[in-house]
């Protein structure tokens, strides 16, 4: 059972690891500002989201598991906050100031 | 050599990287940036003597870790008007440099 | 020293929260309320600085207090010795002064007018909040929030005009200032990490010779003279002490870079007694005397007026740094050292009133004529003439002749460096004096030259302003009445040391 | 052991890359990652309440104050590179600090042990706080007064930055003003974070008296969603002269002083509290100082006013 859920966690952990190579890879190699956020919200929604998930297996009690998926969570949201802030002074014709 | 030892080290490296910056950087942005680069290295060095000194059934020695957010905020109020100087400065003058008196 | 806080000891808690309080109703109230708030404070304030200098004197010992009854090392201690007081009382009847000058030229207003004058009576009650916690600081972190207390309050008075090459002379006191609160930081978690105290009286007792001591010091007196200006670390100085207004550059040049310079005495003195190396005194009074012949050179290069009197700061702070050498003497205690050490005091409390009102004067001088080129004054000692005379009266003190505070601390210095076989610094003094003398009277004689026609003044000065300017002068005048002896105020809360007695 | 040794080396390789990037807008961004890996560093040297700080205002808002900065500046920047002094100076710049560097290492190597620590009189005196976290009985009750100047420091720096508005706009808005896009998902974004934030401030501010957290993080929350909610333009600042604006960040130190003055009555000195109502003393001074810090560290992020106030 625990051999298992470990595998389940280390699958998922190294997929997590996986996009956050790739979305990292895309930061440093894309050309222009929008391209590279594209990249990065890979890494912070995906990476991220399977990393929470392969810990899910680990933890013990529901309120540890909420506490993870919180985290999971609110990184979405100010991830998507600050990509779209980012975004618009990037953006040719956006408002910089 | 103990972990704390290598951060203390490693803010002894910090300190000297963000002089390097101040000195021989000409935009002001760039020496504020350094900066706060030397403010890292002195305050890793107080969590090092901090975390030397764990005692008590703390993991570190309260008082300089206390000092350090005094500092931290400190840094940040200098940080903030450093930049608000420079804006000023940049909007007066076009230029954003301190050779400006000439 | 006793283990509690001494009687009369919450006066030391005034003199720091009046202003500083003051300074938050003002910033509350607004600029119609903020001049006379100072106002009020400053009879106040000067009363608190004379009952802490009078609480010092009768007893002759070291005024303590311990901030919330927490005793060090886990509370923070305010202590009062008699060189405390002595900068207490200077820093109270400057800034009185400053304020009385300030009120022709920072009126309370309403709207659009408002900012400089709100700026200035707050900023004016922080320096003096900030001042009063260096001079009584027992702990060395709460020094460092002092320090940055006020370089937060002495940076914005120097782009109070709005000019644009004051915003460039503020950013590079800034940073300059900023560089050295980090060093003098970084030397104070040295000095905990070894000796776990940050209390100066504990430290005094447990510091010994070593590397950590030694680099922890010599960190702190970079980073402070980094801020007291010390050549070579000036440059930043004359820009920003020429372009602020004129009371404001009374308050820079006469008050805010002494607070470093005192720290550096309370570090190589208090924190560390009999440590410092005879050699590191000597380097230390090389930059000093550095300090006095370059400063004085550029001085009397200089076109403006203004220019001129920040140039002679930084000669006058190298007077300062005299006392280093002649004063550290561990190995004997020699006799001499106590009268170096009066000298370099009185000269720095001589130089604030005598370069206040110096710049004062020139402030009142530049708003009749419209500019402050010198080559331009002529006429100006015969439109002005209580103004120039008052700024004669400074130039005796820069000078050291007498009757001056400056006759007295030069000699002072003079007669140690003889005394202690020193003699090369009683060169540099000598060469100082003449070098001052040179560039105060290239402003005395083209303001009493005749201007052939009578001058067009832009605007009245009234008797008052200048006024004021005449007493602070004649404060450092007064100075020069002190008898020529090691001041036993002085010498309260030094450990023992024989006092050489002139005749 | 292995994990401190990567940390450091990432941490120092930030650093390098920080300090010599062609590029300032890199630099600033090196800046932030810099501060978020210190974060990290301050979890492993067991200090969890310096690396909320360090995450909130250390990396979060001096990144974005400096990124904001960088904005503006962008078009300065070939003409002040031109400005680089010689090679010579720059060797001897690099030899100096290197040895700056070389002889805080010794220091560091060289320091005694054990190490002196006050952690036990810390614990010792605790109790008579009534709080639970220790760095917080450090900053509101041992050490109260550089606390209490610190703030003071704060709104000197913010009178420091409001000094330098042009007369014209004097006691106006601070910044530009943002216009909100209804339908835009930015503004849907932030209407979503904001009130999620402000919940997650109050509760570091609740927790900081036992847990890791107090005032100046929870502040500097409350103050990241504010400046958030400006940006996008759910509100705007207010103008600088407006009197409860002043009150609001009066209020913290001047609470502070007059129970710190209150001291000498109740418990016979300048910010002593009486041991039954320490921590409800405490807490009445934390509660208004948390508002007035988060709202100094808005409006420092803001700047000077920029638009005259209407009369």
């Amino acid at each position: 059972m625990s051999l298992g859920l470990d595998v389940l966690t280390i699958l998922a952990v190294c997929a997590g690891a996986f996009f956050f190579l790739a979305g990292t890879v895309g930061l440093l190699r894309f050309p222009d500002a929008l391209c590279r956020l594209h990249a990065l919200t890979k890494a912070d929604n995906l990476g991220l989201g399977l990393i929470v998930l392969g810990l899910l297996f680990q933890v013990e009690g529901p309120f540890a598991a909420l506490k993870l998926i919180s985290v999971w969570l609110l990184t979405l949201l100010a991830g998507a906050t600050v990509t779209q802030l980012i975004a618009r002074t990037a953006r040719p014709g956006g408002t910089p100031e | 050599m103990s972990s704390p030892t290598l951060y203390g080290l490693c803010g002894a490296v910090l300190v000297g990287l963000g002089l390097f910056g101040l000195i021989v950087h000409p935009q002001p942005l760039r020496k504020i940036v350094a900066f706060n680069l030397i403010g890292g290295g002195v305050f890793l060095l107080f969590g090092v003597v901090a975390r030397r000194g764990a005692a008590a059934g703390f993991g570190g020695d309260p008082v300089p870790q206390a000092l350090v957010i005094t500092g931290l905020v400190v840094a940040f109020a200098a940080t903030a008007l450093a930049v608000a100087l420079l804006l000023r400065l940049f909007h007066e003058t076009g230029r954003a440099t301190l050779r400006s008196d000439g | 020293m006793a283990n509690s806080a001494t009687a009369g000891g919450f006066l030391l808690v005034l003199a720091i929260v009046l202003p500083v309080m003051g300074a938050l109703l003002s910033l509350t109230l607004g600029g119609r309320h903020a001049e006379r708030i100072a106002l009020i404070l400053m009879p106040v304030g000067l009363t608190v600085a004379v009952a802490i200098a009078a609480v010092v004197w009768r007893a002759h010992n070291v005024l303590q207090y311990f901030v919330g009854s927490w005793d060090p090392p886990l509370g923070v201690a305010f202590r009062a010795d008699g060189l405390s007081a002595a900068m207490i009382v200077t820093a109270a009847l400057l800034i009185s002064g400053i304020g009385l000058f300030a009120r022709a030229q920072f009126p309370a207003q309403g709207g659009a007018k408002a900012r400089a004058p709100l700026v200035f009576w707050t900023l004016l009650l922080m320096v003096w909040g900030a001042l009063n916690a260096v001079f009584i600081g027992g702990d060395l972190f709460n020094l460092y929030v002092a320090l940055e207390l006020l370089t937060f309050a002495a940076v914005p008075l120097v782009s109070l005009d709005g000019r644009a090459e004051t915003f460039a002379a503020a950013l590079r006191y800034l940073l300059f200032a900023l560089l050295g609160s980090i060093l003098y930081l970084l030397g104070t978690g040295l000095l905990y990490g070894a000796y776990g105290t940050l209390d100066i009286a504990l430290l005094s007792g447990r510091i010994h010779a070593g590397p950590v001591a030694w680099a922890a010091v010599s960190l702190m007196t970079a980073g402070l003279l980094a801020k007291a200006a010390l050549y070579p670390l000036h440059l930043w100085l004359p820009p920003a002490h020429a372009g602020a207004p004129a009371p404001a550059s009374a308050i820079l040049s006469g008050l805010v870079v002494k607070a470093p310079f005192f720290l550096v005495v309370r570090l190589w003195f208090d924190v560390m007694p009999g440590l410092p190396e005879h050699a590191a005194a000597q380097v230390l009074g090389g930059l000093g005397a550095a300090a006095i012949i370059f400063g004085s050179i550029l001085a009397l290069r200089q076109a403006r007026l203004k220019l001129l009197i920040a140039y002679s700061t930084v000669a006058q702070i190298g007077y300062l740094f005299l006392m280093f050498p002649l004063a550290v003497r561990p190995e004997t205690g020699h006799p001499w050292a106590t009268a170096a050490w009066t000298g370099g005091v009185l000269q720095a409390v001589s130089h604030a009133f005598a370069k206040a009102a110096m710049f004062m004067a020139a402030g009142l001088i530049a708003e009749a004529l419209g500019h402050d080129r010198i080559a331009g004054l002529a006429g100006i000692g015969r439109a002005l003439p209580i103004t120039v005379f008052a700024f004669g009266l400074g130039g005796l003190s820069l000078m050291g002749l007498p009757p001056s505070g400056g006759f007295v601390a030069k000699a002072m210095l003079l007669t140690a460096a003889v005394a202690e076989n020193q003699w090369w610094w009683a060169v540099v003094v000598l060469a100082g004096g003449v070098l001052a003398g040179g560039y105060v009277f290239l402003v005395l004689a083209r303001a009493l030259a005749d201007a052939g026609e009578p001058l067009t003044l832009l605007s009245t000065i009234s008797r008052s302003r200048q006024a004021v300017v005449v007493v602070l002068a004649l404060c450092a005048v007064l100075l020069g009445f002190v008898p020529l002896r090691p001041s036993e105020l002085l010498q309260i809360g030094r450990p023992g040391l024989p006092i050489a007695v002139f005749r | 052991m292995a994990f401190d040794t990567g940390l450091a080396v990432l941490v120092l390789g930030v650093a390098v890359w920080t300090i010599t990037a062609r590029d300032t807008f890199a630099a600033v961004v090196g800046f932030v990652a810099f501060g978020l890996l210190l974060a990290l560093v301050w979890v492993r040297l067991a200090a969890p309440d310096v690396a909320l700080t360090e995450a909130a205002i250390g990396s979060g808002v001096t990144g974005g104050l400096l990124l904001g900065a960088h904005t503006h500046l962008r078009r300065t920047e070939t003409a002040a590179a031109g400005e680089l002094p010689g090679a010579a100076l720059r060797l001897a710049a690099a030899v100096l600090c290197a040895m700056v560097s070389a002889g805080l290492a010794a220091i560091v190597l060289l320091l005694p042990e054990p190490a002196p620590t006050l952690a036990p009189q810390v614990a010792a005196n605790i109790a008579t706080t009534g709080l639970g976290n220790p760095v917080t009985a450090v900053l509101m009750a041992y050490r109260a007064v550089d606390t209490l100047l610190e703030t003071v420091v704060l709104l000197l720096a913010l009178l420091g930055i409001w000094s330098l508005a042009p007369d014209r706009v004097w006691g106006g808005f601070p910044g530009p003003h943002h216009d909100a896009d209804p339908q835009g998902v930015l503004t849907f974004a932030a209407q979503l974070l904001v009130p999620v934030g402000i919940l997650v401030g109050v509760h570091i501010f609740w927790v900081g008296s036992v847990a890791p957290g107090g005032e100046f993080q929870a502040a500097t929350i409350l103050a990241a969603m504010w400046i958030l909610a400006a940006m996008v333009g759910l509100v705007d600042a207010p103008p600088v002269s407006r009197r409860w604006l002043r009150i609001l960040l009066v209020a913290g130190p001047a609470v502070f002083f007059a129970i710190g003055l209150a001291g000498f009555a109740m418990a016979g000195a300048f910010l002593a509290y009486p041991p039954p109502y320490a921590k409800l003393l405490i807490l009445t001074i934390e509660i208004p100082l948390t508002l007035s810090i988060a709202a100094t560290l808005a409006l420092l992020v803001a700047g000077p006013p920029e638009r005259a106030p209407q009369r």
